[in-house]
């Protein structure tokens, strides 16, 4: 999709790439989008900030990088920029100040400036820019190459158990909260979707009812009214009642009523009533 | 080529890998496999690692010949929880009362009985009951025991899931753009 | 009889085993151990499992070649990185130490949260300390758990560490002749 927009521009900008000359026209381009319609919008999510994008329109475009056509990219910036259909200002920060940084790199190279140093080197007002996209770029080919590096769980596998150990006294493992913590995480993470949202949904409290229910009908069973002390919180009521309903569903208790006392009981699936 | 397609199998696999999951995922018929199997126990019988025949399946354990040296390897330290058991563990905390089923089908991987007998004997886990259906599985749940060696003093303490995702910061919504891609 | 020890205490060990270890255990002197270790990962090169050298360390690993038929042992594939968690993670690794504002320059835009928690998490990037400028920012760097996941076994190896450019310095007139070459 990038490519099919980035061509449109391309073709729509070698006009302006051969009225180079002549800079006033370049500002009546800005306005891309009167001139190609329907140009689909590009989503910044695409790229990995404002350097991204202009790396990407040099490169496809196999544009000079020392000697960039001011001009028409910062029409081919400000255009993606100004597609976003919803301009999020918190991720657009950055996008926003490039756009002035170009702007304003044009307009310097516009207005007569000095063209040599003290030590008689060209002063080009887009080096910076330059030298930032040309670092930005081996980051971009580095973090490529990082990724083809054969990676562990991804593309190599060791041993993850140690059976030999149950044969060898050692010291015993250490607990750790954290470990444990980033280890469920690491499984939430893992989920598909679905069951993500599941296990996000229910909360500690519920389950701990549900236990607590569960150890406390290992000796018996007992009536609803037992569990419902009046005495607790409107909110601990809810939460054991949400407690048992789950407990029973997954047919973990029973709920029987007697039909005499028409008192309702709850005992444990494998457990008889007594 | 099949004898390496097996060893990395039976390397990376967390429980003695089966002659029918090789099958599954190799698409070679049994005898095949038997033969190749044969053949790598040899390869190794004098090695330092052997591939070993146990209980179910086939996996990589130091020769007991140098059982010495492995545990002056092991008696220098403690060693870390394995992350099958850490796993777990907080599969059964968070989702307790649950049942292995339901750890195994969190984790998108069986649940080996000695990583369920490890968490029972260092008492963090017990049965708290049974599920009423064919089977009748055991349900789990942490005890006294792992609230105390882990510092907490309930389960209350343990931060709600959804807010131990924001602390660890996975990037939900990215996932959530993978998975539409897909 | 070396290698089989060797060979045992790889496999036994939990992460990579490193030279000194291995001499403590076995009380043998470098140089043998060093030629025994050539032997081993000479006799593994065309097999199923490896012995990497990695993170200063030696290791058994499955050859990356069979990551296919291995990843079926898992019903979930190892979650993609993103392009701004690997850059962020190639920044650190060639600019380390730096710090999140050195990132965000190079990057042009703000490092999220969730990539910096992200590999702080995968326990690739740490913590080492803290710039001495007002907000003390952290600096980070990469660990140990890095190199062993990417197979490294120092920062050496990265790739294509020679080309690097400092970003405050940047000669622009080699690099013009380097573009032309290309």
């Amino acid at each position: 999709m990038l490519l099919k927009v980035l061509n449109k521009i391309t073709m729509q900008e070698n006009k302006s790439y051969m009225n180079k000359d002549m800079p006033s026209k370049d500002f009546a381009n800005l306005n891309l989008e009167t001139q190609i319609p329907d140009l689909p919008p590009v989503a910044l999510d695409a790229f990995e900030g404002p350097l991204d994008i202009l790396l990407q329109l040099i490169r496809k475009q196999k544009m000079d990088i020392f000697n960039i056509p001011l001009a028409t990219l910062t029409a081919q910036y400000l255009h993606i920029i100004a597609s976003q259909t919803i301009l999020d200002i918190d991720v657009s920060g950055e996008y926003l100040v490039m756009a002035s940084t170009l702007m304003q790199l044009k307009s310097r190279l516009l207005l007569p400036r000095p063209e040599i140093d003290d030590e008689g080197n060209a002063i080009d007002p887009r080096e910076t820019l330059v030298a930032q996209l040309l670092a930005y770029e081996q980051y971009r080919l580095i973090s490529e190459s990082l990724n083809k590096l054969p990676r562990m769980q991804r593309d190599v596998f060791k041993r993850c158990v140690f059976p030999e150990s149950e044969e060898i006294e050692r010291p015993l493992p250490e607990a750790n909260l954290d470990d444990l913590l980033a280890a469920f995480a690491h499984v939430i993470k893992r989920m598909k979707q679905a069951d993500r949202h599941r296990v996000m949904l229910e909360t500690m409290s519920v389950r701990e009812q549900m236990k607590f229910l569960l150890e406390h009908l290992q000796s018996g069973s007992r009536s609803l009214a037992d569990i419902l002390v009046p005495t607790h919180h409107r909110e601990a009521w809810v939460t054991t009642l949400l407690a048992l309903l789950e407990l029973w569903r997954q047919r973990i208790i029973q709920v029987i009523q007697e039909p005499e006392s028409n008192t309702i009981m709850l005992l444990l699936s494998n457990q008889e009533a007594c | 080529m099949l004898a390496q397609q097996l060893e990395a199998l039976i390397l990376a696999s967390e429980t003695p890998i089966s002659l029918e999951k090789m099958r599954d995922i190799l698409a070679t018929d049994r005898s095949s496999l038997q033969f190749c199997l044969a053949e790598l126990e040899l390869f190794y019988a004098q090695r330092g690692i052997r591939l070993m025949h146990i209980a179910d399946g086939w996996q990589f354990r130091t020769a007991p010949k140098y059982a010495p040296v492995v545990a002056k390897l092991w008696q220098t330290r403690a060693p870390k929880l394995s992350r099958s058991m850490l796993e777990t563990l907080s599969i059964i905390a968070y989702q307790q009362p649950t049942t292995r089923a339901e750890i195994e089908a969190l984790r998108g991987i069986r649940v080996s009985s000695s990583v369920m007998s490890g968490l029972l004997e260092r008492g963090w886990v017990k049965v708290i009951g049974r599920k009423d259906v064919p089977g009748r599985p055991h349900i789990y749940g942490t005890s006294k025991q792992f609230l105390s060696d882990f510092g907490l003093n309930s389960l209350h303490d343990l931060p709600d899931a959804s807010q131990l995702v924001d602390m660890h910061d996975i990037p939900l919504k990215e996932m959530e753009k993978n998975d539409k891609k897909n």
